[in-house]
């Protein structure tokens, strides 16, 4: 393509700069500040934590921190930084700056809506909540210029997989205090001219609602095997643009493929397409404390009465998996508890001893979504199954985004569509949302065994295997109660130009540029 | 041979109330140098005759039936709208009508003006700046150069149409259609545009159609004359014989219509219904415009049953004296009382139940009338309005004003754009008397009227004055008319009164010179004083 | 007239503040904070970003804070892109928007007004039928739809034109250019046909065609000024709307202009930035609705009288 | 002398008074393409008013089996990725569209017309408050105004309607306001002050006839702006819910798979630009008809 123009994938190959869709227009690219995906995959090039992932295996690798010692009962990490970690001005990445920036990040003035992910470390939820006002308490500690030491709260066998999320990087204190306050918000340390990074990458350009632009970085201590030479993000909103901007050879790779899409590319040219099981779980919220949704067997009626194959088969594209549970299957070797299927018989007796044989004095009520065309496509589809099977009537009902978070925030809902992506690979991520009053649980379900499972046991639990094994408790209490309907586990999607390497794909979609390459031969 | 042959012309309206014949199988001819007039019944197809020469009429849903109009070798009416344009302006140049609405309200005058001389000569701006100011200084336009920046709608009525008159001179064409070409005219600028012409088409050898209701102007200018009524010619032929030895029966009442004596002065002084005092009413002037004071200082009494008649100069202030009066533009300064209740700061709705007894005919009739209002609602609204008559009733009063100002009943679904100057006069007359006013400013009422039909309405207007005890600021140029009918006349001159006295006081002895230059200039006053029109050959 | 305007610019300043003081509390009213999001927030966090953007005070010394702030210049900080300003986003996209509201509007007016002429001079014929036509599906085809065929065509089948971006690569901003200006284009070509139908039928056209004046000159200099008042009266706001609306174009052409602001930062809540394209947006209003007044009686001079006195 | 005046036609040959209005509707009724715009209209809208009896399937009918194949025997117009008719779809679809096109337009009229006319009337300080408080409104950030409206009244038709007229009225009333305001200087608006009438009727018998052209094709093009708009606050949640679906929402919905299913985008589109077509000929006939100047055989 690119006719007149000279496409930017051919070029591109050739001086070894990747051009790629990133969803929306990021935010900031203050690690402590920002929880976006697209911000995620540009800090990832920036920045780098004490540890990082193997894209293949997912597998936790050294980063800063070129090894690590865990105590014996699994409380006490001891990080021991490389020498040759360097931010991009030359500075040494020092043990200390990530007290700081761990401090700066638990500032409470700050605001980080990511803080809970330091609170396995001692006293960390307390100095986030202000309730200790000294540091020195939290369990972070120097031990030398290059040694740092974590002590947890508990023993939390995922805790490296915290440390390889974006909110634990390091930032460069002189830097930030040069612009202000570490705390304050509209501080421009990070913005390209300003911001001194520890990753492979630094940032040269970046307007705003154009493009992103990244360059290897000389001081990254493993600029060798950096294979790109810089890349470029493209705030890609609309996925039909991402498309044609794709085959238009714009971008080496995209963002998001569009549903309808996706038949014409398995068909005409699979090989563009780059599909993958995801860490997240579409389901739907019910508000168990209206009635009739108080009755866990309507609950369950509805779950039942779904056909998930049929969705994912027919307007779904066979694109997503068919769930039966919150965790997606595959978490790290966890296994979701089979603990119900679709039976419409079932389905139909369950609603009848609930009181409402075939539907009757069922009254009906919205499926509540936010504005999206496949939300709608499921509410309308599942609404019509519902209708069918049990012979209830719902209706689907979109809200604008923000609109949308305060009726279900306040309950003010009685079905309510949701998805949740993982933040690490851990069952542990989707199950403690369900705990009683969990922040995110939403829907009123409570349940003191489930509670005490998440919160006591399982962190506790060193052996994998076992503390697995509490999450499968946990869950099938949580499915046999059924607060949450779960449709499908989503599936990553991407188009790949062939050029391009290195970004396997995996269930957290997670892209370690360094292994990224362009294959100019393709 | 002629200039422009005119052969069996015929033109059609085909409108949805049926086929208007406007001009049915005419032929004449106009020779270099000399001047052709059409006098005729209002309505009678003149103007159409004329306009459709040069493909210049709405077609459809005119039509031009029949006819060959040769000019310069071709028929003017198998041209191509291309070949037609060449002959347009340069070979033939037309004075419309109605000035009101002729002049391009969104241009200048200066441009307006200019767009000739620069089309037709190739002159530069500024050459065409300068040969305009010459021409409106010739047809009498005082400040020519401030008023080139002047738009159409702040020139008076007679401004208007001496800048419509310069318009089609500036091009000294070969023949030159003047459709009553000075009805707005006061008598001296009429001389002076009428010599103007002659000028011109002495020296450039023209061809002149003159069409006029003015038989007096028309006895001073015509060579030959043709007389037209229902779209035809009655009567063709050399002016002394149309004019002393007519050969149709139309001719010989149109003749005979020409009003002719003074009224007889009523003598009693009734208390004013209006009166004036010392009222002022500036304009705001534009670029490089000074204020504009219109009426300057006057102070007038109008007695209860008395016409009193207002004439004087073209752009003297009379229209906007009177629609001081009826209260459409707000005085400067001074005060208005109409009997006895001083209007001069009435909001719109307080002057609203006045407006009854206080009516206004204006000079321009087509600007007038809502263009898309048909005669019937036009001359229904203020009997509604004023709760005249009852609705079943409507119908029968509007056909009774139909028939007192002369419209003939079956265009009374007519829009106004498909009458002919003088109906839509008759339009504006008739609405203005539908409510039975106590008081009528009339801006130049019959001015597009023929003599005949002016006669119907004067006598009209006085029947009015003696059954309802009307009231009336008569304004006009037509000093015949003015002595037929008003009581008292007044003269003005750039804004002020000069001269106010019955008529006999001011056509016997007039104090100033203004007045008598007026008089002096009044056209073929022989044929005024009974009809004999000097002529070059003897009985 | 500079009476007029500075009458004029004097209105704008309650037409303003009215816009700011209800918009103010109009996105206060609205549902869901600067700060919800689909994981919760804990109330510690909430409390400090609350804090951080003077959430916390009363809201009518919030309205205080902001309007003193605005009178110098400063619109704020945005809500949702910590570390960036109103003014900075905003100058950001302004020349960019500005330019393509611009070639939107000269293709709009020339190629509307033009199709509308045209159409008005033979009227009920072929000569007005087929760019009315045109006009009209150009109105079924909001930007939504025009834009993406357009890129199908032009950019993916012939390959003529690049599919997205503004001023990074050759013809970048033919397509976008058009997809905005369409369907504008496609209500002047309407408004200014019956427009010009009104003044055709006037008798100053006769006047100026017996004057022997080529067709052109009498379309172009005597009809058009009356013919095109409807369409003066509607550029006003059409030119506001077209800079505020052209953030559908920006996102199917990724152009990093202002129009996206306007939708964006409302579904963001971002306060300060939606009073910052509000209050920008008024301005515009307030412009050019002025200049679009001032251009009727440039055109007509009877409307002049507004300027006097 | 008045021989030739004093009617020679009896009084019952000439038609009864005739306003403007009636008079056009004859003339109408002689422009065919309008005639047939409006038997286009009137058979759509017969069409929708019938649908529930008429339409092959029910509107939420669904087989997501049968999803997004082309036009066949069985569905004429194909169906959507649901499986659901489109034919019946489109009908459905009209009789939302229709609606809210005409009960919003006719509200953004009414409303626009008249307070323009007043505006443009008025002038001077009148015509400036009121013409400010347009552009007021006119600034307001739409966005939020619908998520209030959505947030206060919920899901309401009713409401759209408002919500879309409360919008449409603004730019209508400036185009009215500069048509009244250029045509007050007319002389016959003089005239009619002269006579007595009140400013509402100059307005209503004067004015706005002779403003009508404008106001007619700005009418026209707002019916399927309208449309278009309803669809995008549906989308957001103000309007209809689905499986309720509108001409406006069926071309968005089409816009997306217009490679894919192209079907899916055409027969709305061409649905809604027929109806247009048909609207401007009716739009343009009604115009030409008002205008006693324009031409006819
Ligand atoms: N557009 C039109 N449609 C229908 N009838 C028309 C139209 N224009 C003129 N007429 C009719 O044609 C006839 C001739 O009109 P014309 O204007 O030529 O009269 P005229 O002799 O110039 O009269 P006047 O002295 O009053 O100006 C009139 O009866 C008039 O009503
Ligand atoms: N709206 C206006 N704006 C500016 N000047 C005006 C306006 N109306 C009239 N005038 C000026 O006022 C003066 C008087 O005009 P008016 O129309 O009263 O004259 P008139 O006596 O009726 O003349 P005529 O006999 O030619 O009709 C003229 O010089 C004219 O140019
Ligand atoms: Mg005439
Ligand atoms: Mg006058």
């Amino acid at each position: 393509g690119g006719g007149s123009n000279e496409s930017r994938v051919i070029t591109g190959n050739q001086q070894g700069v990747l051009h790629l869709g990133n969803g929306t227009e990021p935010q900031g690219i203050d690690p402590h500040i920002v929880t976006g995906v697209p911000e995620h995959h540009i800090i990832g090039a920036l920045f780098e934590g004490l540890v990082t992932k193997n894209p293949y295996t997912l597998e936790p690798e050294p980063g800063v921190a070129e090894s690590w010692e865990i105590s014996e009962d699994g409380r006490v990490y001891t990080f021991q930084l490389r020498d040759n970690a360097r931010w991009s001005n030359g500075d040494p990445v020092v043990a200390e700056d990530f007290r700081w920036s761990w401090e700066r990040a638990l500032t409470p003035e700050l605001g980080s809506l990511y803080n809970y992910m330091f609170f396995p470390i001692l006293n960390a939820e307390g100095f986030a909540t202000g309730a200790i006002d000294d540091f020195s308490e939290v369990g972070v500690k120097v031990l030398g210029e290059r040694t740092l030491e974590v002590t947890l709260r508990e023993p939390t066998p995922f805790l490296l997989q915290l440390f390889d999320h974006y909110s634990t990087y390091p930032v460069h204190p002189p830097t930030v205090l040069a612009f202000g306050s570490p705390s304050d918000r509209f501080s421009q340390w990070s913005r390209e001219g300003n911001i001194v990074t520890n990753g492979a990458f630094t940032l040269t350009e970046w307007q705003v609602n154009s493009h992103i632009r990244v360059e290897k970085s000389p001081y990254y201590w493993d600029a060798d095997e950096v294979k790109l030479n810089a890349i470029v993000f493209y705030p890609t909103e609309n996925i039909v643009t991402e498309e044609r901007m794709f085959r238009d050879e714009q971008i080496h790779f995209t963002n998001e493929v569009a549903l309808d899409k996706v038949p014409v590319y398995r068909s005409e040219q699979p090989e563009l397409l780059q599909i993958a099981p995801y860490l997240g779980t579409y389901y739907y919220l019910i508000n168990t404390t209206r009635e009739p949704f108080d009755d866990v067997r309507v609950r369950k009626a509805l779950s039942m009465a779904i056909d998930r194959d049929l969705l994912v088969e027919t307007i779904l594209e066979n694109l997503y998996l068919p769930s039966y549970a919150l965790v997606p299957p595959g978490t790290l070797g966890y296994e979701p508890p089979e603990t119900f299927t679709y039976d419409p018989e079932q389905a139909r007796q369950l609603l009848a001893e609930a009181g409402y044989p075939g539907g009757e004095n069922f009254p009906s009520f919205d499926i509540l979504y936010n504005t999206q065309e496949n939300h709608q496509k499921i509410a309308v589809a599942i609404q019509q199954m519902w209708m069918e099977t049990l012979g209830v009537s719902a209706t689907p009902m979109n809200q604008e985004w923000k609109v949308y978070l305060d009726s279900t925030d306040n309950f003010n809902y009685s079905i309510s569509r949701r998805g949740w992506i993982g933040d690490y690979v851990d069952p542990n991520t989707f199950l403690d949302m369900m705990i009683t009053d969990g922040g995110n649980n939403k829907t009123g379900f409570s349940d003191s065994r489930y509670d005490q499972l998440i919160l006591r046991d399982a962190p506790a639990t060193l052996d994998q295997q076992e503390r697995f094994k509490l999450y499968q408790e946990a869950e099938t209490i949580l499915m046999n109660a059924m607060p949450i309907i779960p449709i499908y586990t989503y599936q990553s999607k991407h188009l790949k130009h062939p050029s391009l390497k290195g970004m396997p794909p995996n269930i957290m979609d997670y892209y370690n540029w360094k292994y990224v390459y362009l294959d100019a031969s393709q | 041979m002629s200039l422009l042959q005119v052969q069996d012309l015929s033109v059609y309206f085909h409108t949805r109330n049926g086929v208007v014949k406007a001009v049915d199988g005419i032929s004449f001819n106009v020779e270099a140098g000399k001047t052709f007039a059409i006098i005729g019944e209002s309505g009678s197809g003149k103007s159409v005759a004329c306009y459709s020469m040069l493909g210049l009429i709405p077609m459809p849903p005119g039509k031009i039936e029949s006819g060959k109009v040769m000019f310069q070798g071709q028929d003017l009416l198998k041209l191509s709208e291309k070949e037609l344009r060449k002959v347009r302006g340069k070979g033939i140049s037309i004075i419309f009508q109605d000035p009101m609405t002729t002049l391009n309200p969104f241009l200048k005058i200066g441009d307006q003006l200019m767009e000739p001389l620069r089309l037709h000569f190739g002159l530069s701006k500024k050459e065409a700046w300068q040969k305009s100011i010459d021409i409106l200084e010739e047809v009498g336009i005082k400040n020519a150069a401030q008023r080139m920046n002047a738009w159409p709608f702040e020139f008076s009525g007679g401004m208007r149409q001496r800048v419509v008159i310069a318009m089609a001179l500036v091009t000294e064409p070969e023949i030159i259609i003047a459709d009553e070409p000075t009805t707005a005219l006061d008598v001296t600028v009429q001389a002076q545009i009428l010599r103007l012409l002659k000028e011109l088409q002495v020296r450039r050898n023209i061809g002149v159609i003159f069409i006029s209701h003015d038989l007096s102007v028309v006895a001073d200018i015509a060579d030959e004359i043709g007389v037209m009524q229902y779209g035809k010619f009655m009567e063709v032929g050399d002016r002394d014989t149309v004019f002393n030895n007519p050969q149709d029966d139309y001719t010989r009442r149109l003749l005979a219509a020409v009003p002719g004596t003074q009224k007889e002065a009523t003598g009693e002084s009734n208390a004013p219904m209006v009166s004036i005092n010392e009222l002022v009413v500036e304009f705001p002037g534009g670029k490089n415009q000074d204020t504009v004071v219109a009426v300057n200082s006057v102070s007038l009494d109008i007695n209860r049953h008395e016409i009193l008649g207002l004439v004087g100069e073209s752009g003297s202030g009379k229209s906007t004296l009177g629609r001081a009066i009826t209260r459409l533009v707000n005085p400067t300064s001074g005060k208005i009382y109409f009997n006895d209740e001083e209007i001069s700061h009435y909001s719109l709705a307080r002057m609203k139940p006045l407006r009854r007894h206080m009516q206004i005919i204006f000079q321009d009739p087509y600007a007038s009338l809502n263009p898309r209002m048909t005669v019937y609602d036009t001359l229904a609204e203020p009997l509604l309005l004023h709760r005249i008559c009852m609705r079943n009733e409507l119908e029968g009063e509007v056909f009774a004003l139909m028939d007192s100002v002369g419209l003939s009943r079956e265009s009374v679904l007519r829009y106004p754009h498909e009458f002919s100057g003088g109906q839509r006069q008759r339009i504006a007359i008739g609405r203005a008397i539908a409510t039975k006013p106590e008081f009528i400013v009339a801006d130049e009422p019959v001015s597009a009227l023929d003599v005949t039909i002016q006669a119907q309405i004067l006598d009209l207007l006085l029947e009015l004055v003696e059954r309802f005890d009307l009231t009336m600021l008569f304004i006009s140029h037509d000093l015949g008319v003015v002595r037929y009918l008003s009581d008292r006349i007044v003269v003005m001159k750039e804004g002020v009164l000069v001269e106010t006295g019955s008529v006999s006081e001011v056509f016997e002895t007039p104090t100033q010179d203004y007045t008598r230059a007026l008089l002096d200039a009044i056209p073929g006053k022989s044929l005024l004083e009974g009809l004999a029109v000097p002529s070059k050959s003897p009985l | 007239m500079w009476r007029f305007i500075g009458l004029r610019s004097l209105q704008a300043i309650p037409v303003i503040l009215a816009v700011i003081t209800v918009t103010f509390f109009l996105v206060r009213a609205a549902p869901g904070g600067p700060f919800s999001s689909e994981k919760a927030v804990s109330p510690q966090v909430q409390a400090a970003l609350e804090a951080q953007y003077r959430l916390d005070q009363p809201a009518l010394q919030q309205y205080i804070s902001y309007l003193t702030d605005l009178v110098q210049g400063n619109m704020g900080p945005s809500f949702y892109y910590p570390g960036r300003s109103v003014d900075e986003l905003i100058f950001q996209g302004l020349p960019i928007t500005a330019e393509l509201g611009l070639y939107a509007l000269l293709i709009a007016v020339i190629i509307g007004s033009f199709a509308g002429v045209i159409a008005a001079l033979k009227p009920n014929t072929m000569q007005d039928y087929v760019p009315m036509s045109i006009a009209m599906v150009g109105i079924c085809m909001p930007s939504f739809l025009l834009g993406p065929v357009l890129v199908l065509v032009f950019g993916i089948m012939l390959d003529w034109l690049p599919v997205s971006g503004w001023g990074n690569s050759y013809g970048d901003k033919v397509l976008p250019s058009i997809t905005l200006g369409a369907m504008y284009a496609a209500y002047i070509a309407r408004l200014s046909r019956s427009g010009m139908l009104e003044v055709m039928s006037q008798d100053y056209l006769r006047t100026a065609r017996a004057k022997g004046l080529p067709e052109y000159v009498v379309i172009l200099k005597h009809a058009l000024r009356g013919g095109l008042l409807p369409v003066i009266s509607y550029l006003g706001p059409a030119f506001a709307a077209l800079l505020s609306g052209s953030f559908v174009v920006e996102t199917i052409f990724q152009i990093p202009g202002l129009g996206r602001f306007y939708v964006q930062a409302a579904f963001n809540r971002d306060y300060t930035m939606i009073l910052g394209t509000t209050v920008f947006l008024s301005t515009l209003i307030v412009v050019f609705n002025l200049l679009s007044d001032i251009a009727a009686a440039w055109v007509n001079p009877r409307l002049r009288y507004q300027f006097k006195k | 002398m008045t021989s030739r005046i004093t009617s020679q036609v009896l009084d019952q040959d000439i038609p009864k008074g005739t306003s403007l209005w009636e008079d056009a509707l004859v003339r109408l009724r002689k422009n065919r393409l309008s005639m047939i715009g409006l038997g286009f209209l009137v058979f759509i809208m017969i069409v929708c008013l019938l649908t529930p009896w008429i339409a092959p399937y029910g509107y939420e009918e669904q087989n997501l089996r049968l999803g997004a194949i082309p036009p066949s025997m069985q569905h004429w117009l194909g169906t959507d990725t649901f499986g659901r008719d489109m034919l019946t779809r489109i009908m459905y679809g009209g009789r939302v569209s229709l609606l809210v096109g005409f009960i919003a337009t006719s509200v953004a009229l009414l409303i626009g017309v008249t307070y323009g006319a007043i505006a443009g009337y008025a002038g001077g300080k009148t015509d400036a408050f009121m013409m400010r408080l347009v552009d007021i409104l006119y600034a307001l950030p739409f966005m939020i105004f619908i998520i209030l409206l959505m947030v206060v009244f919920g899901r309401n038709l009713l409401l759209l309607f408002l919500a879309i007229g409360a919008v449409e009225w603004l730019v209508m009333a400036r185009i009215v306001r500069g048509q009244i305001q250029s045509l007050r200087q007319q002389e016959y608006v003089e005239a009619a002050i002269s006579l007595g009438l009140s400013p509402a009727t100059i307005i209503m018998k004067h004015l706005i006839p002779n403003a009508l052209g404008p106001v007619i094709v700005y009418t026209t093009l707002t019916i399927p702006n309208v449309m278009l708009l309803e669809a995008f606050l549906s989308f957001l949640g103000l309007g209809i819910q689905p499986p309720e679906s509108s001409w406006g929402l069926l071309i968005s919905y089409g816009v997306e798979t217009m490679e894919e299913y192209p079907w899916l985008l055409i027969f709305p589109g061409l649905t809604l630009t027929t109806t247009l077509f048909a609207l401007n000929f009716l739009g343009d006939g009604l115009r030409d008809a008002l205008d006693p100047k324009a031409s006819r055989d």
